[in-house]
């Protein structure tokens, strides 16, 4: 594997997000179903599709529009708060990605700051709160501190996948103040966020997607 | 268990439901190709156009409501799940006019998330919008922080008065004013008895014990609210409008719009029941139950309960909501 | 298990629901003292008057039919029981008058017990009525005996028609003529997938295994006709079709109505779906889908399914059915 | 006990049969439920509230307007089909009863046939359909038997009473033909008509009313 970063690997980093969350939806709704309606495995399912279908499509895309394609594709799904939140993920990520071709660890991280920076113009929602960004957050800051240690992507995403993940897992003892779950009020707490989970599901995803490329 | 539902595969649920709706109601409402619901006979160009968004799964609301009187356009998405924004933008553009677009927004998050970023594009394109945010539920939040508080059937109150105004020629602000006014002068409480299941997903939303009732459920079947025994009509309405008439500070002598709004599998025979207990209080507190009406209009698939709705009415308000109309939904001469 | 029902005493639900239906639907009709459910507009002295009985608890059904275009006088019953025969006597001396009164009977033991008891006192007051039977339920009977078979809500295509006909002015042998006609060419058929309680009694009726559904089921729970494994939207529309299709022997190329009705937890969503899988049916058959409807026109409590209709329709009865109407369960324009 | 028969033995013979409904409804709507609508209790509750306003309003009434006055008061109930049958068996009753204050035990089984007369007029149900007069053949039969016997009163609607219960008893091995339970078809073997329980049970009181008076 390559330590430069091209379109083959953002496509395999893309498709390796979408096979975690195909293998996981059931579990994403499960959760949803504690505080919120139960759907956002179905959701997260058609996001997945989505992502699938325009990273098909997308022989020899440039990076930025191959993420902006993506983010419009997600949003496209009518998928809740899932939709335009994970798609201005990816817009944010495509906003910050330059003309060139390739990426390095540093490049990539820069995206998503950016994509965190687009996820968080779009909702009042800050870390604690119980939701994606509980995962989101943690990941990026992760990787970035790889990144600026001189790792490598793949071992950037790999830290980036284990904060996610820890992220999620701290969700359950918080309270929700977004999103559906937050009518439960204390009720919210015991329960991972179905949102944080997903968002875990992606980080382990990109990083097994870098790997097996 | 399995679900005891007439559909076919998950994925055609919206498309599907669309296409029996739009032969149904073939006088009134039409679907496009890209699943907007738009009126058969479109409004004039120089009125101002109202339209909303939402989630599937609720029918009759959203697109239910879309006709003479009432709204223009209807972006409705998957079921539960707000429309994302392109095919919300596509709509603002397409009723986009000098006179302006009144944009209808029910307080749930994807609701907020697509409507706001179609907006910042909306005004980027230079399209004349003005939002509205219905949340007059009552469980979720004090009127002091209205963010917290969910849109929910309500909203038929809202779009009604706007709807009226914008068929009588009045300008976008002064449709804006009027459904805010609307907005600030409602409030909703949910009760829920019984059960749904997901359609597309099977999951059960929103249990209920044998022998309780939530006051204060979602429409998702969000949790929240005041679990407690079951209880007779009159007394539950008692319970619901007391909370409401407390959170409007309706005072006695002055006129409402109540709505008993069926969920799901609540019967007529029920929600009638109940308004005629919601009159029995009203004029106990001799409060004037100037208006009312009860049906489904905004229902959570076959789940038990009904919203109570509440508003206090001006002579303005009163004369919009006595406006005819005619939608799939509902229907004034 | 206690009943998940917003009730208050059993002996006052009739009364009570009649209370909550007057006040949300003043503008449309009026209740009377002696329970007679009435236009707020009485029709023109001059046009003939329709009167129906039947038991209450099928919400909107019979009641939420009085109105512009369709009957004048609904004599309700108690709950799934029939009105006796001194209120129904009563309705139909109201109802009288030089241009006739038109009595459409759902047949059903009670009712046409009281319907009949009420018209031999009828006919020795020297009063012009004329009755129409409907019994359109190919569940229970053939053709050749109809008497077997039940009324289901196949009387709204009934209703509307005759409605229109005598709002335009024809003669009582003309609405009659009509009714009958609309009748001949009218096949319903049912089917249960959960059972509702009696809100009375609090008794279950109509209860259904888990993974089944009957096709064939009365509108009070009766039992009849086929239990099955659930099935499709699809895979059910075209079984129950094909059974409609049969028994009025419908041709390729003839025009027909199609009414989904919903009676009670089935949703709206669901019958849309329902409805577009019989347009398909009826596209592969090249039997033009003329018109359509969908909704809760005759309830059976909270109880799950619903009941397809089908009607052959010639031009004459497509007019009228595209007459306006305007009554607390329907509107057309 | 007088072996002529006044108003108040004839009230009293209403009011046994009005006590012996109310003890029993909710076995009536349960028969009900197999086939039915379960609601027949609740029917022949109201039915028997309705008699007793109209017996305790009835002071002095002659014995033909006590008996027409109980009809509409039945037929007034909204009882799906019993209202009707049941009131026009008393109608049918009242039509027989003549200008005379007192009845022996001949007349009053000439009235319970001219009861019976005014249900078959009604319904084209007869004997052996599962229903009301699978009960009330057999107990007008055995009253007639009685009286051209010469037995008293007493003695006729005791036998009455039996003949009905038997009758009652013989329908569960009926196949219902009429009333919702017809649609059952053969299903509906193995069950008690409710109808014909609940004439049993108003033959029953009728003879119980007669003996305490
Ligand atoms: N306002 C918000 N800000 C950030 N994340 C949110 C917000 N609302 C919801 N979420 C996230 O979305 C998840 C729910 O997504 P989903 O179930 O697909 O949407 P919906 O709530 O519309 O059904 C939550 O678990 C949470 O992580
Ligand atoms: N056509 C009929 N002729 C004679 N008896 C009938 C007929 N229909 C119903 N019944 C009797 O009435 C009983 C049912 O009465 P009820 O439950 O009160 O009325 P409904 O069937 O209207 O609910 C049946 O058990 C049967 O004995
Ligand atoms: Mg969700
Ligand atoms: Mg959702
Ligand atoms: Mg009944
Ligand atoms: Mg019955």
């Amino acid at each position: 594997m390559p330590d430069k970063f091209v379109q083959a690997q953002l496509s395999a980093m893309l498709m390796g997000a979408v096979a975690r969350i195909k293998a996981n939806h059931k579990e994403l709704s499960r959760l949803d179903s504690f505080g919120g309606d139960g759907d956002h495995g179905s959701a997260m399912l058609r996001a997945a599709d989505a992502i699938a279908k325009t990273v098909s499509g997308a022989k020899k895309k440039a990076t930025k529009d191959l993420l902006s394609d993506t983010a419009w594709a997600v949003m496209g799904i009518d998928g809740g708060a899932t939709g335009p939140l994970l798609g201005s993920f990816f817009l944010g990520m495509s906003d910050a990605a330059g003309k060139g071709k390739s990426l390095d660890a540093k490049g990539l991280s820069a995206l998503f700051i950016s994509g965190l920076e687009g996820v968080m113009k779009n909702t009042p929602a800050r870390a604690g709160d119980k939701t994606m960004l509980d995962a989101l957050i943690p990941a990026v800051e992760a990787m970035q501190t790889g990144a600026k240690a001189g790792a490598g992507i793949p071992d950037c995403l790999k830290s980036a996948a284990d904060a996610a993940a820890k992220g999620a897992e701290t969700t359950s003892k918080m309270k929700a103040r977004f999103g559906r779950a937050k009518n439960l009020g204390d009720k919210s707490i015991g329960n991972k966020d179905a949102g944080a989970v997903s968002m875990s599901l992606i980080f382990k995803g990109f990083s097994e997607g870098v790997e097996s490329a | 268990m399995p679900m005891k539902k007439f559909v076919n595969k998950p994925e055609d649920l919206v498309s599907e439901l669309l296409r029996g709706f739009a032969l149904a109601n073939a006088d009134k409402i039409k679907v496009l190709d890209n699943n907007l619901v738009v009126r058969a006979r479109p409004k004039a160009k120089n009125k101002v156009a109202i339209v909303t968004l939402g989630g599937s799964g609720h029918e009759p609301a959203l697109s239910g409501f879309v006709g003479e009187g009432m709204l223009d356009i209807s972006v409705p998405g998957d079921i539960f799940a707000a429309p994302g924004p392109p095919k919300v933008i596509e709509a603002l553009r397409m009723a986009n006019r000098k006179a302006g677009v009144l944009f209808i927004v029910l307080n749930h998050a994807g609701d907020v998330l697509s409507s706001n970023m179609a907006l910042e594009m909306a005004k980027r394109e230079g399209l004349n919008v003005r939002k509205v945010l219905t949340h007059e539920d009552i469980s979720a939040g004090s009127r002091k922080n209205p963010t917290d508080r969910r849109g929910l059937a309500g909203c038929l109150a809202v779009i009604k008065v706007a709807g009226a105004a914008a068929e009588k020629g009045k300008s976008l602000e002064e449709c804006a004013a009027i459904a805010e006014r609307m907005e600030a002068n409602l409030a909703t409480l949910a009760v829920a008895v019984s059960a749904a299941t997901h359609p597309a997903t099977g999951g059960v939303i929103a249990d209920v014990k044998e022998d309780e009732m939530v006051v204060g459920m979602g429409q998702h079947g969000e949790a929240g609210g005041g679990t407690q025994k079951l209880k007779s009509a009159d007394e539950t309405a008692a319970i619901m409008l007391d909370a409401l008439i407390k959170d409007l500070k309706i005072k006695k002598g002055e006129e409402v719009l109540a709505i008993i709004n069926g969920v799901g599998s609540t019967t007529l025979m029920e929600q009638y029941i109940v308004l005629q207990s919601v009159k029995k209080v009203l004029d106990r507190k001799k409060i004037a139950l100037a208006r009312c009406l009860a049906g489904e209009f905004l229902t959570v698939q076959e789940m038990g309960g009904f919203q109570m709705i509440l508003g206090r009415m001006d002579k303005e308000l009163l004369s919009l909501w006595d406006a005819p109309c005619h939608c799939p939904a509902w229907s004034v001469k």
